[in-house]
């Protein structure tokens, strides 16, 4: 039985990399919370040459920045793909849906380059901002990157609705913007559901067009809900520190526990996103 | 020129399609990583040490002093780049098994974009700096210059120009910096910023300015120093530094012999082309 | 989206040839419905050829024939879910294509109830008072929504889980729902194709009755293969073929004495009583 | 809103849809003619083929190390990552239990949501430290590998679970053993839409920066690794070190060169996996 040897070590294997990941992300920033305990994720001062690990005005930016791209991503995303399925005549469908999904695919340093040198820009001039690298510039940066994946997960949703269900609504004379809001969206919401839950997972995720767009400075904006200001997301710290935190330090530590907690928020979420076919 | 192109093409579909796993290694590799200050001599002697040596090859990254000392410890690297001196925990941890070599001298100038130095602010003292970056001082009005807000420009912690920036400014090179507005990473990152902001001030290596980046003179009253060649080799320009070169004690022969050709007159002519000041 | 040729959204208003004088005709004035010389062609095939009738103000009239006689076709032309036909359609003595409310105001003057029932998932009673516009009407119809399903013969199965989900129904009482649902936007006029095919005979009973009590006071236009069905229902009856109204008249008229020969070995092909 | 009558609420909502859709259908096209537009100036076939010569700086004309890197690392990961999401959804599909294959559900889609940064990080530590494999293009293959592992086992799960029970059943009627039912019956019948998640997988592969940054790339020096254990240069950290240049024109449209060359390559692995799939669909 060499095939279910093989098929099964297999298995283990790569079903342990999840395990042996936590596992070890957990182990190395053991040693920050057993000093500190865990009130340094409430802090608000991260300066690692003082061993103060403040993860809050991350958070803070790392929130504010996904709720804006969603935001701006998702009432847009769903605009276009209502308009795709819906009012679009057959022909234009088709290369309307295969431009997204070219753009779903394409890298996110792209995004980053196109934020520097098309966003910041843009935002100076229009906004006459001290800097243009802000929390609303990661938000918009991030909906463009999570727009394409949005529209084509959603087209699917309201396309798998049956024209019949269409028809019926037509019967009863109820009007194009009465079946959209009570026929086909409350049927297509599972989709939708989760095309955001995934799209939410991705842009928390994002490390290089952040970093690049974020001002990656540790401080909580002023009245904390003003996004005009440079702030600070996890990834982004994780990505300007990463390379000369001195391993085993507990500069180290702290920053493999943000890595921590990406991982945990963004494995609830991917597991919200796909109910019924996983154990939860 | 077609035929070089037309060789790299084949042998690059060529490997693709082979996917060989091993190469043979044909030539011997120096790494070099470190501080994106020190990074333009080590390429350009890398280039010119090509010419006398074509069987060696030197891979170079950035990612600052700090990555080049986190880089030696880890002994991924065979030289690593420091623009600053060793601080004591990592002397403490690596002082005695590697040698820190200087190559050549550089000046930390205060630069500003060019907006405010048109505007009058074309000298600055200490204390003033320090009152910038510690956020005493927030508008360009109360140095004399133009009515603006001050965006004022901090680098990454572990880079070698902060720590000799905050060493001479602030105090202790591990000072904080309340009043930054944006972190920056590498030095062409700054560039860029305070070449596109009019109201910003920064902290470069004498070698990255240019017409939009201005440096000031930093003193009291006339004894304000400008960061010419002759106040820095008579050290009358106070915020300089070695830029330092970390090699390991027993390291190959290829690895000294390159660190000799940097010491020796041509790697020293190097060293002025790029900009900055010999060691001799 | 129908494989219309003219956009649905916007009611295409063609230059159809004027309703010549309804009212000097008696009969014609009293017809809540009028069909004149409506033909269809969808995909170069000629489903309808000038297919001529009135439905008169009350009463069920049902149309028999052959699978692919177009029986379909008409229905969906009537109400606006196929829109490239040429003649015209009145109701209430105005052409369909002019009516200032567009299709979707047609569609709830003529009801159509479509073979394979569709309920949406909503609970029963949503699914009832679907076609009310906004949503305060909707909460406040609870006695609406009883006079309809009494009418449709469903109340008492469903009148204690009203807010049960409408998906748990069997296929029988799914198409009452329909039923219910289409009356109660008190349609004009009520279409129905093939409404019992597949059902079980209990829930084919109460459907007829339901469409009898119903026809007492709206016109009844039905689709059926089932031909003691239409003698059942009573009324006129059309036979069509081939997209051609070959044959109409009351229904027993029609069963008893067939004038044309398609009709007469339609009727001995399937079986009927008739000399 | 109901006063109006129906026709006119209809023009008006699907005016609203129309509002918020067009900038989600305008933006990303625009995006695109953006960075070609940028990239015209330098986008050329030496650009794309032509070295820049060893050691220098890396800022000069060529990107070819940097498509060899890129390219290198894509492949490695998706030869590493295969064996074990093949075996890994054939065991879900003939030796697990209902529990285990829930529970390998579960584990996929938790690795799928998990943000490659984190195994950039782990993989510096890890793979570079630990093993002492150093910044190499084996320890960006491996991490790289792990990045595209769910993708790959969720793609040919979903390709395996299409395969009806009826079809597998006749072969099993036939005595067929469970390998037999694998290689004769369900790999020649859905080979295409494998085909199709691996190039889904090279697509990706080729575009995550995060997690090779520091484990697998230098900024610049060579065009052939020596060995795997040798570092690369590859197209998205030139584009990433080139994005931050301020003053140098020449290397900013380098930059924007180089980024349409990484979007045609994973919009051709892209293209290239959806005409697959239309081929498999017949």
């Amino acid at each position: 039985m060499m095939l279910r040897w093989w098929l099964s070590t297999s298995a283990l294997l790569s079903s342990l990399t999840i395990v042996l990941v936590l596992g070890f992300l957990l182990q190395s920033s053991w040693p920050l919370i057993q000093q500190q305990g865990i009130a340094f994720i409430i802090g608000t001062e991260w300066y690692p040459f003082e061993s103060l690990f403040g993860m809050l005005p991350a958070l803070i930016g790392t929130i504010w920045a996904v709720a804006l791209a969603l935001l701006i991503a998702l009432p847009c995303g769903v605009a276009a793909a209502i308009l795709c399925s819906e009012l679009l005549p057959k022909s234009l469908r088709g290369s309307v849906r295969f431009g997204m999904e070219l753009m779903a695919g394409v890298p996110s340093v792209v995004y980053g380059l196109l934020g520097m040198w098309l966003l910041l820009p843009l935002l100076e001039s229009q906004l006459n901002l001290l800097t243009g690298r802000t929390l609303l510039a990661a938000g918009l940066l991030l909906a463009l990157m999570i727009l394409p994946t949005i529209m084509v997960l959603s087209e699917d949703a309201i396309r798998a609705v049956r024209q019949s269900q269409r028809e019926a609504a037509k019967n009863l004379g109820i009007g194009w913007d009465a079946t959209l809001w009570r026929v086909l969206l409350p049927q297509a919401w599972p989709g939708i559901r989760v095309a955001t839950l995934l799209a939410t997972g991705r842009a928390m995720g994002e490390t290089v067009a952040v970093m690049l767009v974020v001002g990656s400075i540790d401080r909580i904006p002023e009245p904390f809900y003003n996004f005009l200001q440079p702030a600070q997301t996890l990834t982004s710290r994780i990505g300007r520190e990463m390379a000369e935190a001195s391993v085993g330090s507990l500069h180290w530590a702290a920053l493999l526990f943000c890595g921590l907690m990406l991982a945990v928020v963004a494995m609830g979420i991917a597991l919200l996103s796909d109910r019924r076919r996983t154990v939860i | 020129m077609f035929q070089r192109w037309f060789a790299n093409a084949l042998s690059g579909l060529l490997l693709v399609g082979l996917l060989v796993v091993s190469l043979p290694a044909a030539s011997v590799t120096i790494k070099v990583a470190g501080s994106t200050t020190v990074l333009p001599i080590l390429t350009e002697a890398a280039k010119q040490y090509r010419v006398i040596h074509p069987e060696l090859n030197l891979t170079v990254s950035g990612g600052g002093s700090g990555m080049g000392v986190a880089n030696i410890e880890r002994g991924t690297i065979d030289i690593g780049m420091a623009s600053r001196p060793l601080s004591e925990g990592e002397a403490g941890r690596i002082g005695d098994t590697t040698d820190v070599i200087p190559v050549a001298r550089d000046a930390v100038a205060i630069a500003v974009s060019k907006a405010v130095y048109e505007s009058g602010v074309t000298q600055l003292s200490l204390s003033q700096i320090a009152a910038i970056y510690r956020g005493e001082i927030r508008n360009w009005r109360e140095l004399g210059g133009l009515d603006a807000r001050i965006l004022v420009i901090d680098k990454e912690a572990s880079r070698g120009t902060r720590h000799v920036f905050a060493d001479v400014v602030l105090g202790n090179p591990r000072a904080r910096a309340a009043g930054a507005t944006i972190v920056t990473g590498s030095n062409n990152e700054e560039q860029s910023v305070i070449s596109r902001s009019d109201q910003a001030i920064g902290m470069l290596s004498n070698a990255w300015l240019n017409d939009r980046v201005r440096a000031i003179a930093v003193g009291e009253g006339d004894a304000a120093v400008l960061p010419t060649a002759e106040n820095v080799a008579e050290g009358r320009y106070i915020i300089n530094r070695d830029l330092n070169i970390l090699v390991r004690k027993h390291s190959r022969d290829e690895v000294k012999g390159f660190v000799d050709f940097l010491r020796s007159a041509q790697g020293q002519a190097i060293v002025q082309t790029v900009g900055f000041h010999s060691v001799r | 989206m129908t494989a219309d040729c003219k956009y649905e959204g916007f009611p295409a208003v063609e230059s159809a040839s004027p309703i010549e004088s309804v009212e000097s005709d008696g009969k014609q004035l009293s017809a809540l419905l009028t069909v004149d010389k409506l033909s269809l062609v969808l995909g170069g095939k000629e489903i309808l050829q000038r297919v001529d009738f009135s439905l008169a103000k009350a009463g069920v009239t049902s149309v028999i024939g052959p699978s692919g006689a177009g029986k379909s076709s008409l229905l969906r032309c009537l109400n606006g879910l196929e829109t490239c036909w040429s003649g015209t359609v009145a109701v209430d003595g105005k052409d369909i294509r002019q009516w200032r409310g567009g299709w979707d105001q047609l569609r709830r003057y003529v009801g159509l109830i479509a073979q394979k029932p569709v309920v949406f998932n909503a609970s029963i009673r949503a699914n009832v008072c679907f076609g009310i516009h906004g949503w305060r009407q909707r909460r406040r119809a609870d006695e609406l929504v009883e006079q309809s399903l009494r009418q449709a013969a469903l109340w008492d199965e469903v009148k204690d889980r009203l807010d049960a989900s409408a998906t748990t129904l069997s296929m029988g009482q799914q198409q009452r729902l329909c039923i219910a649902r289409a009356i109660a936007i008190k349609p004009k006029v009520l279409l129905l194709d093939e409404p019992t095919a597949s059902l079980d005979p209990r829930s084919k009973q109460l459907i007829e009755q339901s469409m009898l009590q119903l026809a007492k006071d709206i016109p009844l236009l039905c689709v059926t293969h089932d031909l003691e069905q239409a003698q059942r229902l009573k009324g006129r009856t059309v036979f069509m073929c081939d997209g051609r109204v070959i044959e109409q008249a009351d229904c027993d008229q029609l069963f008893k004495q067939p004038q044309c020969i398609e009709t007469r070995e339609f009727l001995r092909w399937s079986v009927c009583d008739c000399d | 809103m109901s006063l109006l009558p129906t026709q006119h609420r209809d023009a008006l909502s699907k005016g609203m849809v129309l509002l918020f859709a067009l900038p989600a259908l305008l933006i990303p096209t625009t995006v695109l003619c953006y960075i070609f537009w940028q990239a015209m100036p330098v986008l050329s076939l030496s650009f794309v083929f032509g070295s820049a010569d060893g050691a220098g700086f890396g800022v000069t004309e060529g990107v070819f190390p940097q498509l060899v890197g890129s390219l290198l690392l894509a492949v490695m990961a998706c030869l590493i990552a295969i064996p074990f999401a093949l075996a890994t959804a054939l065991y879900h599909r003939t030796y697990a239990t209902p529990h285990q294959q829930r529970l390998l559900n579960t584990l996929f889609t938790m690795l799928q949501g998990i943000p490659p940064i984190v195994f950039g990080l782990c993989g510096l530590v890890v793979l570079v430290n630990l093993f002492a494999w150093g910044v190499s293009l084996l320890s960006g293959a491996v991490v790289l590998a792990v990045v595209v592992l769910p993708l790959l086992v969720l793609n040919t799960l979903a390709t395996l679970e299409r395969i009806p029970l009826t079809y597998s059943e006749a072969g099993s009627a036939l005595g067929l053993g469970k390998g037999a039912i694998i290689w004769r019956l369900w790999l020649p019948r859905c080979w295409p839409q494998l085909l199709t998640g691996l190039l889904l997988a090279m697509a990706r592969a080729l575009s995550e920066t995060a997690p090779i940054m520091f484990t697998a790339t230098v900024f610049s020096g060579v065009v052939w690794p020596d060995s795997i254990f040798s570092p690369v240069t590859t197209l998205q950290t030139h584009i990433f070190y080139l994005a931050q240049e301020g003053s140098d024109p020449l290397v900013i449209s380098i930059a924007w060169g180089s980024a349409a060359v990484l979007v045609l390559l994973v919009a051709s692995f892209g293209l290239l996996a959806r005409l697959l799939q239309k081929l498999g669909a017949h």
